[in-house]
């Protein structure tokens, strides 16, 4: 689970949003699952002291490879851009949980701004001839989409559809807004009702299309905080399961410090913590409470 | 070669060697399960428990500092009951000696946690965790009023047989009138630092950092301040050290040992390096071993003797 | 683009800006004058002057931390009197404010200097350090009980009408005590941190580091507790408060601004990089004027408000 | 004084006991003096947090070179063997006063194992034309003699003997004793009298061969403090003016804290404390009070 992997790539993406692609080879990608994080030593010093929680972007399983993608944040994230190839960097991963990986129906992706970066690694994986897929993705502008990922969602020839806040490309204004007409388009005889939690139990059953299914169509999101409670309320209401991916400052990244909870309501109705790096970072959007007192 | 005796005896507990983990740095004991078997340690000290379950307080609960951290956990814990129902029985299976670190609001609530905690299970001690600084009540007060820590020192003792651990804060003026006053309250063994209370603001959104405000500061930042603390308890009181506070290496842990420490706890080092707790009890024994000592208990307090 | 207003005042204390190097880091000024001119300062703070002169302590006075170092230097000090008579003159040339703090051991010590340094010369303040861990008597001792802290200001604030500034020491159990101690002994200002104590050990030799066994600890590492105590005391108590411990950077004198300190002043970081005071001057321009504050006075406490 | 130097080389010279040279190209060769020093960063980040002092051991003025020796001695030059060609090293320098420079007479040069290194650039500096030079050396053993500078010193025609602890090479035992037999087989009608502080206060005639010169040697000696304060009672017993070059532990290195002491007898007798990095770190041998009580 410590392992040294070697770096192969560390390229800046877009010098302005400070974006770096990051291709690693080791062990991690003999068992990295789409939705998990490795947890990266940036320095060899005690300071900056703890470690930093990266999505995998990319899985090659044959090549021993995984892919990150990172914004350049703050001092941590400032001396991994420093990185050069053929250094080793020390991680702990892969950890968490993971998204659950449908096998049929039809899956709704929805990224805001860098929270791309792990749907990618879903992309990858999913069997697109048993699965049908659409993203929906939000950000500044033309020049972030261009710069982090529109070319390679092309390759993958993936159906996709844009909004910027500044309108330089795709629909102008929050990814909420492109959700609400996609879901109004396809005008779905979805969910009948809207989803909630306690009183609607979480089963396997909604993501499994061969069961007796409510919805053929579920949704993964994964952004910033704010856009994830928005898209996830959107969702529910219309019926449509969410998964979403948080985030949290981290310290151990293994369920150890209770540093990066989040706020769950349990089956009984009662608010519990869970750990994003061990119960989650993925987690059913019915069980998020996003406000405590909510 | 011959092989360095690395037993420890703390007051009535023995430990297989002096290394420990530290009270809310190591959940259970089965997060760092997937990286060794925790029996290899000297004895694992579980996440502060309360007689009711708490959610502790709303993220953001970490902050990262030079060379440290601070956390604002606030005593996230399943309570007593669970404790005793769901935790005990899988420690148990760790084959490890267990400390179990009790907090509480009251006296009553040190009584009722010393009175119900077994004494013929796989706990070989209480802490008795005085220097919370992440709750209102309680916790850090106890810590550091003397008269107040020796009366919880002193219920406590009542309620139980294990042997007892004081865990103190560095937060005070005089460390050695609070170790005095839990000596004399009824501790067998003092366990230190806990953390030490500090903040950080963040510059964009111009509010603390933490949900909490502030938070306890520990890592190897604090390390200088630990280490004085012990060395001059080990001088003034005539009880067993559990030394702990910022050591991330065996040398960090060999200067505790030095200056009076006859065991180390490890707590954020192990978010750092999973493996240190186990590197820390290699590089204890090969030192002793180049330095001809037979057994790591005549290292301690030798920076009083030299 | 509007230039931003960095001036500040302190009490009866106008500087050019809130920054300041702190006492025992900047020599008597001249040190630092082969990097840049130090009337660009906000003020310069020299070296803790005894009435006598002092050889300090025996080395090895310094040892290393973990973002941060412990020094024992001990007041090592030329005297009051070699003070007046031959670093004054050369300080007054510096054309920049100049706070000169003083250290006794008794309280004739404080008054015998309050009356002797003059009040119509390049001294801006004095700071009145009840805060030196590196010596016996006095320092720390004054610092760390608030009746004798009280006392010590009385007695200095009897004997000149210079502002007064209070230095207090960190190894406190409850900070906002002392610093109501000292705004009631008649300080002007308060200044703080001074340094924690704290200890080293060679695990080569098995002894202290350092000579004297006990040294301060300054630097990054202290940070996050020196912010937590500014921010208490912003908030209890109607003093100016000159902010430091561990800055190093525009960001870092920024959290102590926000935390409610009017200045900030620099120290271990001068040894790292001699550049760190003017850098941190426009880090902090540069941070109004993207943040939109026409006055550096408008960031102070600033956490406590939103 | 701040100056970002190029990496030209960091050359592991002997495996076993860690030695490094480290060649240096910026401003610091265009000022630097033989027995000065400069102050290394040796992490871009808080940790560790202090410079390393490092003696100045070459100067090439005219390619703007400098070269450094080091061991590694702990987390800070082992940073530093990790340094590559081409990146640069953030260093303050040169500092300290340096080594006096004689124009004649004789020149006895006293090393200590790795206090070679300050000693080479006064080697490459003197006009051995007119000052005539011995080179006395103590170390371990041959591989290290062999390793740190034997070569360099033969390059050079150094006159040299060396001692060894082991007697692996020269003669076996300490420096104290190859120095005793040189001044005795020398039988120097050198100094009358021994030299001491105060009573016999500093002059620059001491170094001034063309004055009324009581000694025609003066030593300098660098090394370990037992070995300089060994030396030093020698040299002055047997009225040879010495210089000693100090090390202490050092926070700032420009004399503003007051943390890199030594203890001096004052012209009136008194103790007094002058600063290693500002005032040395080349003090005269009269002057340095050993141990404080003295
Ligand atoms: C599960 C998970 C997956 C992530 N995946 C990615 C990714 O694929 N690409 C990417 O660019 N970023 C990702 N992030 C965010 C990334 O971890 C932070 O941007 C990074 O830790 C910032 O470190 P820094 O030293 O540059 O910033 P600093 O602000 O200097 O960091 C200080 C401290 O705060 C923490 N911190 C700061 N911002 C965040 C944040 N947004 N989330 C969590 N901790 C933070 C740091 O870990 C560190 O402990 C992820 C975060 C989590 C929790
Ligand atoms: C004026 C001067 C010139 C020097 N020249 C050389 C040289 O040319 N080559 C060389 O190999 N070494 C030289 N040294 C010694 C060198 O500075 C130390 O070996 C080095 O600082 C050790 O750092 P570290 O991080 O590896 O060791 P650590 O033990 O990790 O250092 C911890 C702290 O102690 C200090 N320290 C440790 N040992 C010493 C020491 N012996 N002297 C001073 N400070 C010390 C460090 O600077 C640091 O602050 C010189 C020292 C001085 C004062
Ligand atoms: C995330 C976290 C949670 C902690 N929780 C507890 C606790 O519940 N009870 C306790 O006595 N100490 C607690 N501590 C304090 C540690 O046990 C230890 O005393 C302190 O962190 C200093 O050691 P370190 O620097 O090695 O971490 C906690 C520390 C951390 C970092
Ligand atoms: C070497 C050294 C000497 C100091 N001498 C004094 C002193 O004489 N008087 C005083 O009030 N503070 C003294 N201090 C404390 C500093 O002024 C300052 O309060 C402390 O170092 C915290 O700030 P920093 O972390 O920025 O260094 C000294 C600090 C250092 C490092
Ligand atoms: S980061 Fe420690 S529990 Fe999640
Ligand atoms: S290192 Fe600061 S005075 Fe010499």
């Amino acid at each position: 689970m410590i392992r040294e992997e070697t770096v192969l790539q560390n390229q800046l993406l877009d010098p302005e949003a400070r974006i770096y692609k990051l291709v690693l080879k080791g062990k991690v990608a003999e068992t990295a699952r789409p939705g998990q994080f490795v947890h990266l030593k940036v320095s060899p010093t005690l300071d900056p002291l703890l470690r930093r929680p990266i999505s995998i972007a990319g899985i090659n399983r044959q090549r021993g490879e995984i892919t990150l993608y990172y914004r350049v944040a703050g001092r941590g994230t400032e001396l991994l851009a420093g990185v050069r190839e053929k250094q080793t960097l020390n991680l702990i991963g892969p950890l968490g949980n993971g998204f659950t990986m449908p096998s049929g129906g039809e899956l709704l992706l929805l990224a805001g701004g860098i929270g791309i970066f792990p749907l990618f690694s879903l992309l990858e994986a999913l069997d697109r001839t048993k699965v049908k897929l659409k993203l929906l993705w939000g950000a500044e502008n033309r020049r972030f989409l261009q710069a982090v990922g529109l070319k390679t969602l092309e390759q993958m020839g993936v159906d996709y559809e844009v909004s910027t806040l500044d309108g330089s490309m795709g629909r102008q204004g929050l990814i909420t807004a492109l959700l609400e007409s996609y879901l109004q388009e396809r005008n779905y005889t979805i969910g009948t009702q809207s989803l909630k939690f306690p009183g609607d139990p979480w089963t396997k059953k909604d993501w499994d299309p061969t069961g007796e299914e409510r919805s053929p169509l579920r949704a993964v999101a994964c952004g910033p905080q704010g856009m994830l409670k928005a898209v996830t309320a959107i969702c529910l209401q219309k019926g449509v399961p969410i998964e979403v991916s948080l985030e949290e400052r981290m310290a151990c990244g293994v369920g150890a410090c209770l540093g990066c909870v989040c706020t769950v309501r349990g089956a009984d109705g009662a608010l519990a913590r869970k750990r994003v790096c061990q119960d989650g970072p993925v987690f059913d959007g019915r069980e998020v409470v996003w406000d405590e007192e909510g | 070669m011959k092989k360095v005796d690395l037993t420890t005896q703390l007051a009535g507990v023995k430990l297989k060697n002096p290394v420990i983990t530290a009270s809310g740095t190591f959940g259970f004991g089965e997060e760092y399960a997937r990286f060794y078997d925790p029996s290899l340690l000297g004895a694992i000290t579980v996440k502060g428990i309360t007689p009711l379950p708490r959610l502790g307080n709303p993220v953001p609960r970490l902050a990262e500092t030079p060379s440290g951290m601070l956390n604002s956990v606030g005593l996230e814990n399943p309570g007593l009951e669970a404790f005793l129902k769901s935790y005990l029985p899988k420690l148990e299976k760790l084959k490890t000696a267990v400390i179990v670190n009790i907090s509480g609001f009251s006296l009553d609530d040190y009584a009722l946690m010393a009175s119900s905690l077994p004494e013929d299970s796989c706990i070989a001690a209480l802490e008795v965790n005085i220097s919370c600084p992440n709750i209102k009540q309680g916790g850090m007060a106890f810590g550091t009023d003397p008269r107040r820590a020796e009366e919880v020192l002193k219920v406590t003792r009542k309620h139980t047989r294990l042997p007892l651990i004081a865990k103190l804060s560095p937060n005070v003026t005089d460390i050695v009138e609070m170790a005095k006053a839990v000596a004399s309250g009824g501790a067998d063994i003092i366990s230190m630092i806990n953390t030490l209370l500090g903040m950080r603001i963040d510059i964009k959104t111009k509010k603390p950092i933490l949900a909490n405000t502030m938070g306890g500061l520990s890592g190897p930042a604090i390390l200088p301040v630990a280490v004085r603390m012990v060395y001059q308890v080990y001088k003034a009181v005539d009880l067993p050290i559990i030394g702990m506070g910022g050591i991330s290496s065996w040398q960090d842990a060999v200067e505790f040992m030095l200056a009076g420490a006859s065991a180390v706890s490890i707590g954020t080092a192990n978010f750092v390096n999973p493996m240190a707790p186990l590197e820390i009890i290699s590089g204890l024994e090969e030192y002793c071993r180049r330095e001809g000592y037979h057994s790591i208990k005549e290292i301690v307090g030798l920076a009083h003797k030299l």
